[in-house]
């Protein structure tokens, strides 16, 4: 699909919990080939200093309603004026933006691990990997109960852990404390993760010693999201990358962690 | 219909909007949203004689109305830019400028020189003005000495179209303006971003990994018109003006205040179709003006 | 308790935050809002020897998160501050510090001679970065003999703190930072406003009556940090950071960058209660870093 | 009543016409001595590069409600985001400011001239002059009779005239081309207006000539609105003063028109 700057139309926007919101944007245009790991670039309006787009990875697609969904976590300012969009307005992006992780192959057992707003990518991977549920294990970490999204709809897809920091939901402690990562790694052909950038490095060194296929998905600060300002690289093996072109995902083979 | 064409030195542009060096890459990463035979020119990145891997990351800071960058002129250099960018990029119906840099200025006029070459490449913008790397770069855009140095140096081996880039953070740009032009300079560009610096008050660290970037984005709007008048003033040669261009607005005021032609550079970050929406706002304020030719715009300043 | 004080020279502030020259009259036109008493300090109007009518309205342009003005230091003359103004502030329990401004060096030391007598001011601003006049003003704060020149004078006739203020209109604020430390001068504040100037593109004319006018508001703030980072690095004495502060955030990055204090300005216009905020938000920020002294704070910026 | 920066509460935002709005303000302190002349200084919330608050005049004030209303007609961004906040909302202002005209003598026969949104510190004086309505002329400009707004409320106050450039209602022509002005001016002891620059130099010349009694109220660009920033001056005959603190209004003979 070429890049675009769209007009989208908010047709829903719900509070899951505290700090995040799934937003559904109508899109003017068909949406086609959209794939987990890609995103959106938010024009963010009529907020006092806000100058530059906000970055939102795709959650979900429906290709036949022409939708898209977005997990927003308040983060900031932008992030926080966005979740109070209301239903009806219309919401300008750049869209679709970045590469997609790798999909699968029919016999990979693949691990997927979200933290914070890095769960949506995983979410979207789940659903469209193609595999069975039992060869999909999606590990999804927060601080507490309450900071863990419903993810009942994506359920089907997979088999679900979860971590909380304080104990309150599965396991206590971050998603590389869980036994699935600690003791069950091996059973993985392939991980996929998106999150905080500690999380990602502790679970991309694993995955480098243990000689696992591995991608994450990055979330450097950006100015643009289309590759011209130059803003977002990532140091990688091969030098300077833009995490919004030649990413957001990356092979942890390829960084330089 | 208007006539939005205007001359930079021997050089015709359909229109006075272009792309600014370091915002549209070299014009392919923009062409999803933008026909780029529409602009009247695009200034390509900022190329050096070798491969640069720029700063290191975080490059960026967004502040009140604009940014800071620090990107430090990451490019692959000039054998990558002749061998696999040029070819691509050629063929397209607009003047393509080179931005070009240097530590030295045996750089700059080795740079040259490889792009003189360049058939489809009728223009340089000569970069005295990068606040982002150690050697060079805007060193040599703050003193008069330095810029009309390096000017010399390349006029003696480049006969197309000589654009110098200046640096708004110095005293007086109207001197350095004068300096260039009595080298012979065939016009000049402005503004550069101007020296800013983000701090971080939690971690009490800078933002960016340089410490200091270049402010660019509507809040130096002000100071760019100023500069571009007191240019204007100054010199013979046509001026270029850019800095905090968002709409067609401010593309006019630049052009009444001066300006030959506009460069649009943040504003493609926010929206990369800006530059013909800019180029229709004009056509617009020209017919609502009755304006035949955009050329009654440039300097029509009344004080 | 966490302890705000802070020493310019030998001038003990009870905080960091004051108001800043021309943003706050004379205090008395904001005492409705702001209890003054606690101000670190508050510097007044511009003064000058005689009288001044300023120049001609419009002196306002709204700009992309700031503004341009161009008042021309409209005052009424150093003798009805004395006569009128100063019996009515002198017991205001804050220091009240004057913005001292000439045309010619004789004019700043007539003026400081006179103030000198004044028992309640401790300290005078030396203004020599005022870009709205058109003699002498700014002149003085661009090039480093002539800054060097009115600090030497103006020195040997004024005894108590003499702060310089400093224009950001140059190519090294350091370095006119450094030549005025060389003269004796006791502490720099800076920014003053940078020169810009808007252009109303339907009428085809400069919004501003002097067509160019100072720059000021969160636009400016990452210049003004910028050069409070290279002044603090540059030189011994304490210095004042000011240019678009809005709130605590804002006092607290100039202050990690090196201000020992912080003037608000243009913010005022918007809310004049917000020195009591940013006090109130660096006593929080510092009970939640643990912060002792808020000179712990000042230039700590880890690079 | 000291100045103070007013955090209002929105009861009311009511369109009259195309580009006017009335809105109704409600005070956590109370409202007292305000007259008509005065106005506020309010912040635009949440609106992109506006920087500046916008001064409004007083349209009116109820002492026992601690209610205010103001009359927005839309001109640029700040006018526009201002008439699209909604009920319940929170404004910030800063109040009051200014200088109220002269209230007229038991004896006095006036004239209130309007135009544009300056007939709202008209509309207000009518009410609040304290004269018997025989003695209270309202003359009201405006481009169209759609332009007019709806002044029944104050009706009683006084006798209305209208003028309209296309004829659409009342007179056509100018203000200054209505009967009351060009024939029955020596009628008044006192003319009060306020509206369009041109609009008002015109009358306050003429009040100049006739030796008539004549206050104006300016509406010079400002950025702070009480007296700190010297932006606003006017230049009068005793030199350069501030709209905002010494005006909004003033007598035409201190004027240099
Ligand atoms: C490719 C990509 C995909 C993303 N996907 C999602 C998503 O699906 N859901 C979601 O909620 N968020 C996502 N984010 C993060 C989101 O872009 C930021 O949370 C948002 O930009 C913050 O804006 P703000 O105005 O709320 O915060 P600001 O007020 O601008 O900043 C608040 C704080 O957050 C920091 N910050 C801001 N942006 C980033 C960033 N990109 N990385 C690290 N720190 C930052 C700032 O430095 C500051 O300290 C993604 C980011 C990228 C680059
Ligand atoms: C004391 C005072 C009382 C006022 N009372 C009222 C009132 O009761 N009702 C009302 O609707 N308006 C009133 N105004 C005018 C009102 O303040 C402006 O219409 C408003 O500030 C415009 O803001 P904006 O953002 O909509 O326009 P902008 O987008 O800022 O400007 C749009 C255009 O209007 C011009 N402009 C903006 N402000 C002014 C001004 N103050 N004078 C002249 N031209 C201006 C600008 O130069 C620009 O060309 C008053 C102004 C003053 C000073
Ligand atoms: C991310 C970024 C990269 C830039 N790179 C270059 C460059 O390589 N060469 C150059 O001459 N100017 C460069 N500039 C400066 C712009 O071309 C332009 O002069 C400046 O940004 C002011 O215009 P604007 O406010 O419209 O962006 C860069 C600006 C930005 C924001
Ligand atoms: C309306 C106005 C008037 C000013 N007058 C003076 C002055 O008389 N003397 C002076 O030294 N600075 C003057 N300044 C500059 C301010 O003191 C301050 O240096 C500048 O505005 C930057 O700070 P800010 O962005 O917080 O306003 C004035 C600024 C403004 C906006
Ligand atoms: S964000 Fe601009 S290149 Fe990646
Ligand atoms: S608006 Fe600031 S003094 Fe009048």
């Amino acid at each position: 699909m070429k890049k675009t700057v769209i007009d989208f139309l908010l047709l829903d926007n719900k509070q899951l919990n505290k700090d995040n919101f799934q937003l559904t944007l109508q899109s003017p245009l068909p949406v086609s080939d959209i794939f987990p790991g890609q995103f959106i670039n938010v024009e963010i309006k009529e907020a006092t200093e806000i100058f530059l787009r906000r970055p939102f990875s795709i959650l979900d697609v429906d290709y036949e309603k022409q939708t898209i969904a977005l997990l927003v976590k308040i983060l900031g300012r932008g992030s926080k004026k966005l979740t109070e969009a209301r239903p009806g307005q219309t919401i300008s992006a750049i869209f679709p933006l970045g590469k997609s992780f790798t999909l699968p192959d029919q016999n990979d057992r693949v691990l997927l691990i979200g933290g914070g707003s890095g769960v949506a990518p995983m979410l979207f991977l789940s659903k469209i990997c193609g595999l069975k549920p039992e060869n999909v294990t999606v590990l999804i970490g927060a601080r507490s109960a309450s900071d863990h999204i419903d993810v009942t709809a994506y359920q089907s897809y997979g088999q679900f852990y979860y971590t909380t920091e304080d104990g309150s939901l599965g396991e206590k402690g971050y998603v590389t404390n869980h036994p699935v990562f600690t003791e069950k790694l091996n059973q993985y052909t392939k991980i996929y993760t998106c999150g905080p950038d500690l999380m990602m490095k502790a679970i991309g060194r694993k995955a480098i010693d243990t000689n696992i296929f591995c991608e994450v998905s990055l979330e450097n600060m950006m100015a643009c999201g289309f590759g011209v300002c130059l803003c977002c690289v990532e140091d990688t093996k091969t030098g300077h990358k833009c995490v919004c072109t030649d990413g957001p995902v990356f092979n942890v083979n390829d960084l330089k962690w | 219909m208007v006539n939005l064409g205007i001359k930079i030195h021997n050089l015709d542009l359909k229109n006075p909007v272009m792309t600014a060096s370091g915002t549209c890459g070299f014009g392919e990463e923009i062409a999803d949203f933008l026909d780029l035979s529409l602009l009247g020119g695009m200034v390509v990145k900022g190329t050096t004689l070798k491969h640069r891997e720029g700063n290191a990351y975080p490059r960026m800071a967004e502040t009140p109305s604009g940014m800071l960058n620090a990107v430090g002129l990451q490019n692959k250099g000039i054998d990558n830019f002749i061998s696999n960018i040029y070819p691509r990029i050629k063929d397209l119906d607009t003047h393509i400028i080179v931005n070009v840099n240097g530590s030295t200025i045996e750089d700059y006029v080795a740079l040259t020189e490889r792009l003189n070459e360049l058939d489809r490449i009728p223009a340089i913008e000569l970069n005295i003005s990068c606040p982002n790397v150690k050697e060079g770069g805007m060193a040599f855009g703050i003193s008069c000495p330095s810029a009309e140095a390096v000017v010399k140096a390349v006029r003696k081996v480049y006969g197309k179209t000589l654009i110098v880039k200046l640096s708004p953070n110095v005293t007086s740009i109207a001197e350095i303006a004068k300096a260039v032009e009595g080298q012979g300079a065939d016009s000049v560009s402005l503004i550069n971003t101007l020296l800013g610096m983000a701090v971080n008050a939690e971690t009490r660290k800078p933002v960016l990994s340089t410490i200091t970037g270049g402010l660019s984005g509507p809040a130096i709007k002000p100071i760019a018109l100023r500069m571009v008048w007191q240019v204007y003033n100054a010199v013979k040669i046509p001026v270029i003006g850019m800095g905090g261009i968002m709409n067609a607005t401010d593309a006019l005021e630049f052009m009444i205040a001066g300006a030959s032609a506009i460069q649009v550079g943040t504003a493609l970050f926010i929206d990369p179709t800006i530059p013909v929406k800019i180029i229709d706002g004009i056509s617009e304020y020209m017919e609502r003006h009755k304006i035949q030719s955009v050329n009654e715009i440039i300097g029509s300043l009344q004080c």
